[in-house]
């Protein structure tokens, strides 16, 4: 799903000079949240042919970068996906603008004793990531599965661990930082667990071994597609826009494919309707 | 109560006039509307029981306390009317010495005691020269570069004396500055305290617990008791002629010279003959001729020792004459000098001899 | 920056609150137990086995302390993830506000330890000749005369622990525990509401001080003056 | 469980790691140098306000005493997001590792606060009385002889707030900031690259390890014996 | 050296043979084979300046320093010998008193004087009664209840000695028990030490820097120096015969009976006649015939006190005769008495009066 938007764009683009904003002293500051993906290199390495500099500031959360953002602290950010935008804006009351796409990646439960969602035995506790956007990603990702229920009338982005139906429920979901989950598969207790993306390749863990996984190509997972966030006014940056462009050449594109060990599913969205994506997870969130 | 030699015309470099300091809103009256003048060159001892009020009569000449009410004057300077500028001025003009010495650990002996003279804004060479010669005069030069961790207690209290005269000051307080001291070291500091006062011409205010430091060192001596100054005066005359219980309390514990009860019974176990203490007069009459005694008669007990240079004591005496001949004995001594008859010694006992252990 | 959206859901937050609460008084009030009581232990042998010491010895002196000033520099959050199979075994699980207590627990016992063996240096030598020349064991003049001593400095310093044991129970959340740094951590910052930020970090404040007022009044009692 | 990927990349790790030590140090030196001098200065104040102190004033030192007992016990992590728009202003940057020196400046302060205010109470009230008794201003006093009577437990007290900043400044990730902490989290923790976490610790360790040498060897210098 | 009343024949409560103890890998002897044996009801002293050795011999009594060399036996058992359980048990039957009291802060009176007590597992009731008498005994049954910081320095002191009686021991060791002490303090905390050695027939060894301390308590005493026992015996005999230069300064300084140069320089100022220091002499013959002087005279310094319940000490006379009736006085006198001749004094100086200042 390619636009004509970006191609027009990449027209009538001339690199900046030294002192403004993407020049030599004047980079664009870009918050990611670890920066150790191949993608990164190839990016920088493209935007630097296209005369644009960039500042890849690396976080440990995904906290701040948003803040950072509104704060003017940084240019653009690309770490998150529309549904934790949404939140942050509903809650800041700022207007962050989600301005290019990037990919959306499947959601897996991973078990290291377990084969098959079926083996997994009536009371046993899975592990969830606790940050709210994810969290209720996993719980969808569990419903779907069939190992839990929620109750009725929960809106599937806004899911909290006290929404699941117990009762009907096969499985206790037990809460845990997103970068924790993969390690709490080695715990007694734990008879599978929601693991992101970024730490399944260095846990060990292969993308294919996911035992469930939510659709990225399913409708529902509009909100999970990854974004380039920017401050509203800056939306039509033409720089801003240009370095999208590179993000979303073949080259970079190819490197973020085998970092995610193939299940990336790569998406080129129009700023609009991405604007609509997030206008939707806004009001779904407030209404939940 | 006054002494007509402490309250004199001359000029007192110390006047305190109606001093009187409150604690814990007036619960504790530290110090009771006392007046005191001190003279120049007066080496004048404080003496009283724990809690008499010493320490904060003396704190309040170089305004360590400020006092409720009444005035202090220090060498022509008012200095219960002077604003916080002025009051360090004062009291860098009045040095003051410690118990516990309070030198500073992290500063060497020569720092400490050039301390003062850094406040002062001395010039650093100057400084020096005034510390090698204090370091010279408290006699321990070779110990400049010691820090006072290293120093036995009488050393550090010498390095507290020359940090009190840095800046030659007129006037030296010294709180129980030999308290904490053992004997021995206690006279070496004394001697060092008296040298000062002759040599530098330093008036001191001392506050002991101790009649034989005031008798060894003062020339004028205060006895307080509950905030208010009970006995003062030339130290011969307080000794001679206490008026004041405390006072004789005090004087008993510092002489030894006249015969407790306990003693009193152990001579008179072991000596048969009349015993009697005689005490030396104040008035000038400082003996009395042994040899005019006309009885048999022995030294058991006592002291005669010097106070303010004058011999000053009692001795008790045993007479071995008749009754009549001791009784005329007596009779003859009461012309020289104050005669107290303990009576008959016990005649059970051996003339002389040790009563077993 | 004014939060829109920061309000107080009370249905959602309240009970949580309250559970959270609970959960940190529960997990630091062990902790500082366990891990006060395992330091004080630590912190004594440090101290009887330093040079000069009522039990001097030298290898174990040094051994106890590389320990100590091995885990203290550790970053907490390594510590918890490097001490999980640890804390599995020990606590029967690695998730949840009970496996917290293990690594907090250790982290507690060595920073107790250095705070003991300095208020116990602290003490004047003379009762433990006191002691020994009284017929009294080495240990039971260690444990009965030079412990209850430093008791009243003791209590200050747990005191200043306890804020660094509730600090610590603040990453329970990383490992699916509870408590109010967490619930302050999970439902607040990084959901961006500032109101249940700071409700949650208020009563922690609110705690600390009360603690450190009930420390300053025993050990105001226990210095006698 | 035993993860599986733990090798050290050199051409990747090490000029990181040089950077992250670099930055480490910068972090903590500078923390340390302006916090401990702020926290000397607020500790300064604590100590000579306090009740019967040398400029006794009980506003004052309950005003000092409320603010240092609410920051000290607000979680790191929350404190740094909190004070970032003061960041900001502050440092020019609320973002890295210059920006992370502001809000652990602060906690710095107050932590050494509390450290100085206890070594001075500790210090001698009779050197106090002597110097001013020699005319020394009261400022005089506090700055020029009670500081320096208690210096020896302050490089104490100093090397174990190293700790505690080192600890502090592995949070700089969260803000973008680097340093071994970060470094460790990062690419070791969060990537579950052990080895890389315990080199970055290891150097940590051995940093710790130094300072409480060097500390211990000025303090005893300082103590005189 | 050896006095017969030390190494007495009869039954040595401890006895140490030939201790020597050294610090520093041998860099310090600071005990350098020592014999000393002390009997039952003995209050010894042990005097000597700072470093001699006093506290290590002390300290090797109870095991709290282990010797190198040497036997140390108490009461029959030899402690040297003795393992961990059988030490404390010895430990138990030695009471032992500080310079700093070494009170346990935490506990109250009442409970430091009960700690060994505990130690010894008496049972409670049985314990408390004992506490009662014990602070009844030293005199501040009503400060049970108190805690140590709440007592002056001379209380503290009770409830070490207190503390140090509870089991009865049959041996009372004092490192310099009254050397932090006030003199006042100082004399009672003597006092009762005198009684504990009388009335319950404890044995002490008794640490001190000064020689009155030794003169008021002791019977025997030994002078230490650079870790050998340089001098020792009864105590009348070792003041009245010195022979090492350590025990004549302690002497001086503790008696102050002679007059130092410095006084004898003002007394000859101040008084015309013949000067003489008269001693009594340690033979039995007490005193001498003051009446049988047949000078003029009198006493114009020095001290006679009791050593051991007998008198000891000097006067200085001033002999007013002609210089042949002088002479032949002296040469009476010294039939009785020691006799140091000081010569005529200063005939510019009046007979009486004050030295000015
Ligand atoms: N700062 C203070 N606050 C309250 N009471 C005080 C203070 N200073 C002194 N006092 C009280 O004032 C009285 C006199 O004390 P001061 O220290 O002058 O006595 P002293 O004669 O020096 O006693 P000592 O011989 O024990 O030093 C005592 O009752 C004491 O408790
Ligand atoms: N634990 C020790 N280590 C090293 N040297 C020591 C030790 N104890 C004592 N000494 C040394 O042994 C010598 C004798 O010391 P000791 O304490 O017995 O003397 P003392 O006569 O009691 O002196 P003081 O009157 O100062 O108490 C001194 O030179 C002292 O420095
Ligand atoms: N890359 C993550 C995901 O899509 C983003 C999470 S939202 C901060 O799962
Ligand atoms: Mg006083
Ligand atoms: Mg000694």
């Amino acid at each position: 799903a390619t636009t004509t938007t970006t191609e027009a764009a990449a027209g009538t683009f001339t690199a900046p000079g030294d002192a403004d904003k993407g020049g030599k002293d004047n980079p664009v500051k870009i918050g990611v949240v670890g920066s150790s993906g191949p993608q990164w290199d190839t990016f920088e390495k493209d935007a630097n042919a296209a005369g644009i500099y960039v500042d890849l500031v690396d976080f440990s959360d995904y906290q701040q970068p948003n803040p950072q953002l509104a704060a003017g602290q940084l240019d653009l950010n690309q770490f998150q996906h529309i549904l934790f935008l949404a939140q942050y804006n509903n809650e800041s009351g700022e207007k962050l603008a989600a301005i290019g796409s990037t990919a959306i990646y499947p959601l897996g439960l991973y078990s290291e004793k377990y084969k098959s969602v079926a083996e997994i035995p009536q009371g046993a506790q899975v592990a969830v990531p606790n940050d709210g956007t994810n969290q209720a990603r996993a719980l969808g990702v569990l419903q779907s599965a069939g190992l839990i229920t929620l109750k009725s009338g929960t809106g599937a982005l806004v899911a909290t661990p006290d929404d699941v139906d117990t009762a009907a429920s096969k499985v206790v979901v037990t809460p845990v930082a997103a970068d924790q989950t993969a390690r709490s598969l080695g715990d007694k207790q734990i008879a599978a667990a929601i693991v992101n993306n970024d730490y399944v390749t260095d846990t060990g863990l292969e993308p294919s071994d996911a035992i469930a996984k939510d659709d990225p190509s399913a409708d529902s997972a509009k909100p999970f597609i990854n974004i380039w966030a920017a401050r509203e006014a800056d939306a039509d940056n033409p720089v801003y826009l240009k370095l999208i462009e590179i993000a979303q050449s073949a080259d970079v594109e190819a490197d973020l494919q085998d970092n995610s060990g193939g299940t990336a599913v790569i998406v080129h969205e129009t700023p609009a309707n991405l604007a609509t994506y997030l206008a939707d997870a806004e009001a779904q969130l407030t209404n939940k | 109560m006054n002494d007509p030699a402490t309250t004199a015309s001359g000029d007192p470099i110390i006047s305190l006039s109606g001093i009187t300091k409150t604690f814990n809103g007036g619960a504790v009256r530290a110090v009771d509307d006392v007046s005191l003048d001190v003279e120049r060159g007066d080496v004048y001892g404080v003496i009283g029981y724990s809690g008499a009020g010493k320490s904060t009569l003396v704190r309040v000449i170089n305004a360590l306390e400020l006092p409720d009410s009444g005035r202090v004057v220090v060498d022509g300077r008012d200095v219960t009317a002077a604003g916080q500028g002025e009051l360090r001025e004062i009291r860098r003009d009045i040095g003051m010495i410690f118990q516990h010495f309070n030198l500073f650990n992290a500063r060497t002996v020569a720092a400490n005691i050039g301390y003062p003279l850094k406040l002062a804004k001395w010039p650093k060479k100057k400084r020096a020269e005034r510390v090698a010669e204090l370091l010279d005069f408290v006699g321990i030069a070779d110990k400049a570069k010691r820090y006072p961790t290293q120093l036995s207690g009488g050393q550090k209290q010498r390095v507290g004396i020359a940090r009190a005269l840095a800046t030659s000051p007129a006037v030296l307080l010294a709180d129980e500055a030999t308290s904490a001291l053992d004997p021995e070291t206690t006279r070496e500091v004394l001697d060092l305290l008296r040298r000062i006062n002759r040599e530098l011409g330093v008036t001191i205010v001392l506050i002991t617990h101790s009649m034989s430091v005031v008798q060894h060192l003062c020339n004028k001596v205060a006895v307080m008791e509950g905030g208010r100054i009970v006995e003062r005066g030339a130290v011969y005359d307080v000794l001679a002629r206490p008026e004041h219980p405390a006072t004789r309390r005090f004087i008993a514990s510092a002489l030894a010279d006249k015969p407790s009860e306990a003693v009193t019974d152990r001579l008179r176990r072991s000596h048969a003959g009349r015993l009697i203490v005689v005490s030396l007069r104040a008035d000038g009459t400082d003996s009395f001729d042994l040899s005019a005694l006309g009885v048999p008669a022995s030294v058991v007990y006592g002291a005669i020792t010097e106070v303010e240079e004058r011999p000053f004591g009692s001795l008790t005496l045993e007479l071995r004459g008749s009754a009549d001949e001791n009784r005329a004995a007596i009779e003859r001594l009461r012309e020289y000098a104050d005669v107290r008859d303990l009576g008959d010694g016990d005649e059970a006992a051996p003339a002389t001899g040790k009563a077993g252990n | 920056m004014l939060p829109m959206v920061n309000q107080w859901d009370s249905d959602r937050y309240t009970p949580k609150l309250i559970e959270a609460v609970q959960e940190t008084l529960q997990m630091v009030s062990l902790t500082l137990l366990i891990g006060g009581l395992l330091g004080l232990a630590l912190g004594v042998i440090v101290f009887a086995t330093r040079k000069g010491g009522i039990f001097a010895n030298r290898p174990v002196n040094a051994l106890v302390n590389v320990l100590i000033n091995f885990i203290r520099p550790i970053p907490f959050i390594i510590f918890l993830a490097a001490i999980r199979p640890l804390t599995q075994a020990v606590m029967g699980t690695g998730l949840g506000t009970e496996a917290m207590i293990f690594p907090m627990t250790i982290v507690c016992t060595v920073a107790t330890a250095r705070i003991v063996e300095q208020n116990l240096v602290a003490t004047d030598p003379g009762v433990i000749e006191a002691g020994i020349a009284m017929g009294a064991s080495r240990l039971h003049v260690l444990m009965r005369v030079v412990v209850p001593e430093a008791l009243g400095p003791l209590v200050l310093g747990y005191a200043f622990l306890f804020v660094g044991v509730v600090d610590m129970s603040a990453m329970a959340g990383i490992i699916g525990g509870g408590g109010l740094g967490a619930f302050a951590i999970q439902w607040g910052y990084q959901r961006y509401n500032d109101l249940v930020t700071w409700v949650a970090v208020g009563i922690i404040i609110v705690m600390v001080q009360v603690v450190q007022f009930i420390g300053n009044a025993i050990a105001r009692k226990l210095l006698r003056r």
